[in-house]
């Protein structure tokens, strides 16, 4: 009996992912000991036509990392899901759109404009930009269409689970590999669908190792600004940190060399905007003793939406900025 | 209401204590102001979270009106003074997502003041009129095609 | 005319994509090299904190995240006039060394060694690293995989991940080293110089041992003479984490030598229709198109641009090294592109000392880990060597130091123009009139491409076997598919 | 949408009426219509008056008849009728939070112009209540134990009230007061408008009441320096300053405020007119009539070194330089809090001359001058001595006034007519002038004195003075006399009125710390320091702290008639409180699920209401169900959003707002 089908593809990524996946060390050998890799960009061929030509459900797990960006992650997106039983969104991308997401600030041809006319190391007098169909005197070459709008991968197909993280920390990788080796050894059921896999279920705050205590800032400050102090909670020295907002899982590593929590493992159940949350949050804990001087402090807050939604834009509520 | 003038939605929340019963006090003084805002309770304004407000704007609010006691006269102390940090974070926020900070306002209306809850909701459905459609739902959905397998594959295995 | 698709060979921002055009003779008539993607960093990174984008920047690749990192912190520094505490800077650069001798390991021993090992026609089943270790032997495989756990183990302690680290800081980083990670980290040094010389005994036996190899890295169809760009410190030895610019010609001589921050006065990139990435060249020397010699701009970075930009190594196993590298191979300028391993080699043995040496220092245990900024100075450019190229990162931010501008010239877009030209040349070599195209030719191809090792990924497939490959030979007007060859697991 | 408990939802949705209060607006049959289109709407009627009885019927019925298991009334203002309509409904066998209230009276068909508009409106309004209502749940109100004690803070004519009114209810009263006496204001009052009944004659006799009173505990020379708890267990720290007299050992006798050898220390019950001892009891009547000994003027307290002519005098030997503060703490079910007012300081109008003119003086100060138990012993005098031949009373003296109070005092007319009338009383032939803006004389038989007034010759000028000066010497005859320069608004011409005395009708302000006070016990305050009531007509003694009352003037300047009626209230108030063994709490506050949280501690800072506490050994956060008054900010401020505020969680609000901007058949946009 031919062993059980794995794909893992990454879309609009930086490879992170894959490192993480690697970081699981040896236990790696065992993942191919129990399945057949039948698709990793980074493992074996990329031919669509592979992947089409499987009878629809045969991948019984996909990792799916990485953005939907453009055409090329949609149309991936749309052909893994129905090849296969079980669709993961795979690490922070893929769960929240990440920081790839974060392009949802602008739109593809503002973008391109900087890149390929602005930067200032670019000369391009002729305004030459990449094509999608161009012809060259050999023949025709094609590129992919560049959304305006990036997306999280349950935002362009239904996803079974997700395990969040940029990247994913390799033993809560391993973890839920192991459940579902388990599952397919020994029987027994899978998790909801839904279920985010490979965190936990209470906020950062829970693993992070500082001690918490009543939170009232009188105003925000950079992690060099305050002095080192490897017990005292980063918000309540006035470090605008998204531990509060963000599920755990990730053992609380920022914080515990000084450095604030970014949100990367998403939000925690129950929250449904990771910004717009922590701006409610942080907002709550200024001290003051008038509301106006309350807001003056509020108005400092240097970047809400790069800091807030660090890698949740595309799954805010609003998603994107108007253009 | 002529069929094609632009008609803003907007959404206000209004804490229990003091907004909605200055907005009661303009109803019982028969005050007459624009009926383009729909009035959504809560006991504090401190309850209302910026998620709400993004909520609104996401299912199609042009603009969105937070509404509670004057400082000091908070039902709950000091409830509001946490909206007062919200505000100015909340308008940053909009700001950097290109949208107008003007179709969010803030107001202190008492219990007491009828008249100004009138005047606000005029004023602010005269500004929202002037700053025009946000339109947010098919802003965000604009782009989404829901291609299936098939005209992607087109675009992207030619 | 037919056209044959790799795709995809390399993931740099997502993917990539070699287009061979075979004319009707059958002969390779141009072979274009494309990266399909494109996520904008340059914008979202407008509107940040710049001190946020060493923590945002590592996402372009989490591959290299740490030189990412490094580059990010040194052109904040610049950004905040923030001069690096000594211990600071130490532990940036402990950090750094580490990360580059772990990623040079696993180019070395998981992608290219197993085709030198075992041999590039040998069966794809036994050219990877299980075939690798039943040739030298068990404890090797246990080596690469400690040297990498370690090594990434050291990057958490300093940098707090080991994936996308976090701990810099305008001036510094974030955290002091305690004496038991200082212990650690030196264990783990003295591990990695151990390590390097194990890796550079493994390249002598299996490689320069054999002459075959030795003259299929020297072939003409892996070479191409260019300009070379390295970083080199106030010796002209290489450093990997602060110096200046230095080019070397095809002829090895001294070409420009430049600070960091002047680095628009002597680059310049172009736009192809075809690809979402750009191709930098030499502003000083123009571009002449996608051809080597000394009127070309094209120029190449990575291990094999840097031993011949620089005047040799600041460690002594390094240097002495270096030396028998040029001597083996011909003297300066070494052109083949294939020798870009061994370079890695010599870089990999100089990574591992410097951290050794940095390690042992006293300082490196010193609270004074971070300095102060001493006011905004609204520009900052930031350069460090990344595994796979000279890697620039240059911000501009108004008085509250939020960004305005924000340019990019990553590791690999240096060897952009150059990966195209080695491609073609090799496709050209390899692919004869009517010839069959076997499995080990297309190894081939791809040995010339994997030589620059434009990321890390293709690497990982190894574990399980051969990178399958498929390439289809058609009839592009109607697409039909004349002729394919697939290898799979 | 989501699905209640069994199954489907099914909502009976019931529009009112009101009359033509909103049918003359709204068409209401096509809200009808509309509302029965709308998802999970099973019946959609419409009533004349659904608040009527049988209005309440029809919704009962439907309830029984058609299984429904959410209502919807869409009618007026929910604070006027909700609690109707949820009785209504529990009553039909269904729970009454699955119930919401649509206005669409005060905030839609009163205050639209257009019929079609307001139709729209009315929609929207339903659209977003039927989208609400799916996702409320069944609510139990909570139950919690009631201390039978009261405390009450202030030990003025409100305070004295309110505890006896307590006492003869059989409850144990512990009354506070920051003075060495209880009796507040009203004990220095001479005489009261407008029966001129003398102030001491009532008030003494209730004074020594409570000083009696078995259910009454004075704590004098006292003050509440902490507050814990929620409604029926209220935790108070009490703070009892020492007299450095044994309360127990002195008898009052006064020998020792006799021989004191600090002799001129200014006497504070006289508004310093006159000079007390270090030893000192604060006036004849005290209740408890027991010396105390001034801490910052008794030199062997300050310099620790005295001839103690005192402890020689006191015979008991109750004189105690030992004596330290003393903390009790105190529970009690209910609290009253009757902290009265301070006088409006003169000197702040600079050109009102006081402190700076003699013969310038403040309401109280007139109040001991013509007190026969005063200063000159009931003489009304000038400084030096002799009698005013012309006496001017300015009134709204930082009251009415932009630059100090907008409010009205509500009693300077009246104790300024009061004046009028004791120095025609005392010096017939002295003039009096009242400079005034309006005659403000509202209560029973105050007008009538007015007119009395008028009759005794008093000259009323109407106008707020402008200023007043000293006479210059060339006016001979008014060398030495004071200047009143004010413009008759009536006459349309500005006066200079020569006069010996001027008296400042002071406007009534809070207390200066009555904001900490407010802070204190957990109640809002308004901008001049006055406590806000619950409801200003409905729930004029409750605060928005459950079992916390006000009375008196810390809650707006009134007479005493009015003080003691609060105070009456305020003690029915607590009494309707502490007389049950228990008290029932809304429904609607927070829960903290410990499984969920993650002990960041962001919360329990954060509750006004102290009700959130950090559990150690759970290492989260728990709500105190009682103390928690449902504001929601622990629920919008917790980053996990692990707080559900029952009856408004995100799911209910999520679901209004998109109710209330799902399309309804608005016109569409070009």
């Amino acid at each position: 009996m031919s062993k059980p089908k794995f794909a893992m593809y990454w879309a609009a990524a930086c490879g992170g992912c894959e490192i993480a996946v690697l970081q699981i060390k040896e236990k790696i050998l065992e993942v191919g000991e129990n399945f057949d890799i039948v698709f990793w960009p980074v493992a074996t061929d990329f031919k669509y036509k592979d992947v089409e030509a499987l009878a629809d459900g045969e991948i019984l797990l996909t990792l799916f990392n990485g953005a939907v960006r453009n055409s090329e992650n949609e149309y991936m997106a749309h052909l893994l899901r129905q090849k296969s039983q079980v669709l993961v969104a795979f690490g922070a991308c893929a769960a929240q759109g990440g920081i790839p997401g974060l392009a949802n600030v602008s739109n593809a041809a503002e973008i391109k404009e900087l890149v390929y006319i602005d930067n200032p190391s670019v000369l391009n007098p002729d305004r030459v930009f990449p094509q999608e169909r161009f012809e060259v005197p050999e023949g025709e070459l094609d590129l992919p269409h560049l959304y305006d709008t990036v997306r999280a991968l349950d935002q362009v197909e239904d996803v079974d689970y997700y395990i969040p993280g940029c990247p994913p920390e390799g033993p809560q990788i391993w973890a839920v590999l192991e459940t579902i080796i388990g599952v397919l050894k020994n029987g027994g059921d899978l998790p909801p669908k839904g279920t985010v896999l490979g965190a936990g279920t209470k906020s950062c705050c829970d693993e992070c190792s500082r001690v918490k205590e009543e939170k009232k800032i009188t105003g925000f400050k950079k992690p060099w600004e305050v002095p080192w102090d490897p017990e005292k909670c980063l918000l309540e020295q006035g470090i605008i940190c998204m531990g509060p907002v963000t599920r755990d899982g990730c053992g609380g590593r920022c914080t515990s060399v000084g450095m604030p929590c970014r949100g990367c493992y998403g939000p925690p159940p129950g929250v449904t905007d990771q910004g717009a949350k922590m701006l409610s949050t942080l907002a709550a804990i200024i001290d003051a003793d008038s509301p106006e001087k309350i807001a003056e402090i509020a108005a400092t807050v240097p970047d809400p939406l790069g800091t807030f939604y660090r890698f949740g834009l595309a799954k805010s509520m609003l998603r994107r900025a108007k253009v | 209401m002529s069929a094609n003038e632009f008609e803003p939605r907007i959404i206000g929340f209004l804490c229990r204590w003091c907004s909605y019963n200055g907005a009661d006090l303009a109803g019982t003084s028969r005050m007459k102001y624009p009926p383009n805002l729909i009035p959504i309770k809560t006991n504090c304004s401190g309850r209302v979270e910026a998620t709400h407000v993004m909520k609104a704007f996401a299912d199609g609010a042009d603009g969105v009106l937070i509404s509670g006691c004057h400082p000091g006269d908070c039902h709950y102390i000091n409830g509001n003074w946490r909206t007062a940090g919200r505000y100015p974070m909340l308008k940053k926020l909009l700001e950097q997502l290109n949208i107008e900070p003007g179709r969010l306002r803030l107001e202190w209306v008492s219990a007491a003041e009828g008249d100004k809850w009138a005047r606000v909701v005029t004023e602010f459905v005269e500004e929202i009129r002037e700053l025009g459609p946000l339109d947010w739902k098919d802003e965000v959905h604009a782009e989404y095609t829901d291609h299936d397998a098939g005209e992607l594959k087109e675009a992207v295995t030619a | 005319m037919k056209k044959v698709s790799i795709d995809p060979i390399t993931r740099l921002e997502g993917h990539g994509k070699i287009e061979i055009f075979v004319d009707d003779n059958g002969e390779v008539a141009n072979v274009y090299f494309q990266i399909p993607e494109l996520r904008g960093f340059e914008r979202f990174c407008v509107g940040r904190p710049v001190e946020e984008l060493a923590r945002i920047t590592p996402r372009i690749c989490g591959v290299c995240p740490e030189a990412h990192h490094m580059a990010a912190a040194k052109a904040i520094d610049a950004c905040y006039g923030a001069e690096p505490t000594r211990t600071g800077k130490m532990l940036r650069e402990i950090l750094y060394n580490a990360f580059s001798a772990a990623d040079h390991t696993t180019h070395f021993f998981v992608l290219a060694a197993p085709d030198f090992v075992v041999g590039p026609m040998a069966d794809p089943a036994e050219r990877n690293i299980l075939g690798l270790i039943a040739k030298v032997g068990p404890e090797a495989g246990g080596k690469v995989i400690q040297m990498r756990a370690w090594s990434h183990e050291l990057i958490e302690i300093i940098g707090g991940r080991s994936v996308h680290p976090v701990s810099t800081v305008p001036g510094g980083v974030s955290k002091p080293l305690s004496k038991e990670e200082a212990e650690r980290v030196k264990e783990i040094a003295d591990y990695q110089v151990e390590f390097a010389q194990f890796a550079i005994e493994v390249f002598n036996q299996v490689v320069l041992g054999n002459s075959e190899y030795v003259d299929l890295i020297m072939s003409d169809m892996y070479a191409h003479k260019t300009y070379y760009m390295g970083m080199v410190d106030e010796n002209n030895k290489v450093n990997f984490y602060d110096g200046d610019i230095r080019v070397v010609d095809p002829d090895g001589k001294e070409f420009v030598k430049f600070a960091p921050e002047d680095y628009l006065q002597h680059l310049t990139e172009r736009v192809e229709p075809y690809s979402y990435l750009v191709y930098p060249y030499l502003t000083g020397v123009g571009w002449k198109g996608f051809v080597d010699g000394k009127d070309s701009g094209v120029y190449r970075a990575a291990p094999l641009a840097r031993l011949n930009a620089a005047d040799g190594m600041s460690t002594p196993l390094a240097q002495a090294e270096y030396e028998r590298y040029f001597e083996t191979l011909g003297g300066k300028p070494v052109h083949a592109t294939l020798a870009t391993h061994w370079a890695r080699l010599v870089e990999l043995l100089y990574a591992a000392e410097r951290t050794q040496e940095l390690a042992n220092d006293p300082d490196v245990t010193s609270p004074d880990v971070h300095s102060m900024p001493t006011g905004i100075t609204g520009e900052g450019v930031g350069v460090v060597e990344a595994p796979r190229g000279t890697l620039y990162h240059h911000y501009k931010t108004d008085e509250n130091g939020i960004v305005t501008a924000c340019n990019l010239i990553v590791g690999t877009t240096n060897n952009n123009a150059a990966i195209s030209m080695s491609l073609k040349k090799a496709a050209q070599g390899l692919i004869q009139p009517g010839g069959e195209i076997s499995e080990g030719l297309l190894n081939e191809v791809e040995m010339a491409f994997r030589a620059y090792d434009p990321c890390f990924g293709c690497a990982t497939h190894t574990l399980f076997g051969e990178m399958p490959l498929e390439v289809a030979v058609r009839e592009q007007s109607t697409g039909e598919v004349l002729n394919t060859v697939k290898r799979f697991v | 949408m989501a699905e209640s408990k069994n199954g489907e939802p099914r909502i009976g949705v019931f529009i009112c009426d009101c009359g033509t209060n909103i049918a003359g607006k709204v068409d209401v049959p096509a809200v009808v219509e509309f509302a029965g289109s709308l998802p999970h709407v099973a019946v959609a009627q419409e009533y004349k008056y659904m608040c009527s009885d049988p209005g309440q019927e029809l919704i009962q019925k439907a309830i029984k008849e058609e299984k429904l298991d959410r209502i919807v009334v869409a009618a007026c203002s929910p604070t006027m009728h909700e609690p109707t309509f949820r009785k209504a409904v529990q009553a039909a066998g269904l729970n009454q939070f699955l119930f919401q209230m649509a206005n669409i009276r005060e905030h839609d068909s009163w205050v639209t112009e257009d019929p079609v508009e307001a139709t729209e409106k009315a929609k929207r309004i339903i659209d977003a209540a039927v989208y609400r209502v799916v996702y409320q749940q069944p609510l139990e109100a909570i139950e919690v134990p009631v201390n039978s004690d009261v405390l009450v803070v202030g030990g003025g004519i409100a305070g004295i009230e309110a505890s006896l009114k307590l006492a003869d209810a059989g409850h144990k009263v512990h009354l506070v007061e920051r003075d060495p006496s209880i009796g507040g204001h009203m004990a220095q009052f001479d005489k009261t408008f407008p029966t001129l009944d003398c102030s001491a004659c009532i008030l003494t006799p209730k004074m020594s009441a409570a000083g009696k009173h078995p259910n009454i505990e004075l704590h004098t020379y006292s003050e509440v320096v902490e507050v814990d708890g929620y409604v029926g267990n209220f935790k108070v720290k009490v703070n009892k300053k020492a007299r450095y007299v044994d309360m127990d050992k002195c008898t009052g006798c006064g020998l020792c405020t006799e021989q004191c050898v600090v002799a001129k220390v200014p006497n504070e019950f006289n508004e310093g007119l006159d000079k007390r001892r270090a030893a000192y009891i604060p006036f004849p009547q005290a209740v408890p009539l027991r010396a105390t000994i001034d801490p910052e003027k008794c030199l062997q307290l300050t310099r620790g070194k005295c001839k103690q002519t005192c402890v020689e005098a006191c015979g008991p030997g109750a004189i105690d330089f030992e004596q330290k503060d003393e903390q009790t703490d105190l529970e009690v079910g209910a609290i009253i809090i009757a902290t009265g007012f301070d006088l409006f300081e003169g000197e702040r109008i600079e050109r009102y001359g006081y402190g700076r003119l003699t013969d310038v003086i403040s309401s109280l100060e007139f109040e001991r001058i013509s007190n026969a138990s005063g200063p000159t012993g009931g003489e009304i005098l000038c400084k030096s001595g002799e009698k005013p031949r012309s006496v001017a009373i300015l009134h709204c003296v930082g009251s009415r006034d932009e630059n100090y109070n907008e409010y009205c005092s509500r009693v300077c007319c009246m104790y300024s007519l009061k004046f009028a009338h004791l120095i025609k009383e005392h010096l017939p032939e002295t003039e009096v002038y009242q400079c005034y803006i309006d005659m403000r004389c509202f209560g029973k038989g105050y007008e009538e004195f007015y007119k009395r007034l008028m009759n005794e010759g008093v000259v009323f000028v109407r106008g707020r003075a402008a200023e007043v000066t000293a006479a210059s010497a060339k006016q001979a005859d008014e060398e030495g006399r004071l200047v009143v320069t004010v413009e008759d608004t009536l006459l349309g011409v500005v006066r200079h009125i020569p006069v010996d005395m001027v008296v400042l009708s002071a406007a009534l302000e809070a207390q200066p710390d009555a904001k900490q006070v407010a802070q204190l016990f957990g109640f809002g305050c308004s901008s001049a320091g006055f406590y806000i009531e619950r409801h200003p007509k409905l729930e004029p003694v409750s605060t928005v702290t459950d079992g916390i009352f006000i009375a008196g003037c810390c809650q707006g300047p009134k007479d005493i008639p009015d003080t003691v009626a609060q105070a009456g209230a305020a003690a029915a108030g607590a009494l309707a409180l502490v007389d049950n063994r228990t008290v029932k709490i809304e429904p609607t506050i927070s829960y903290i699920d410990p499984e969920k949280c993650s002990g960041c501690h962001i919360c329990v800072g954060l509750c006004p209401h102290n009700a959130i506490v950090y559990n150690a050994e759970l290492d989260a956060a728990e709500v105190i169900q009682a103390a928690c008054k449902g504001c929601g900010v622990c629920v919008a401020a917790c980053g996990s959003s692990v707080p559900v505020q029952y009856g408004f969680t995100d799911d209910q609000i999520f679901a209004e707002i998109e109710g209330a901007l799902a399309e309804v058949s608005a016109p569409e946009r070009s």
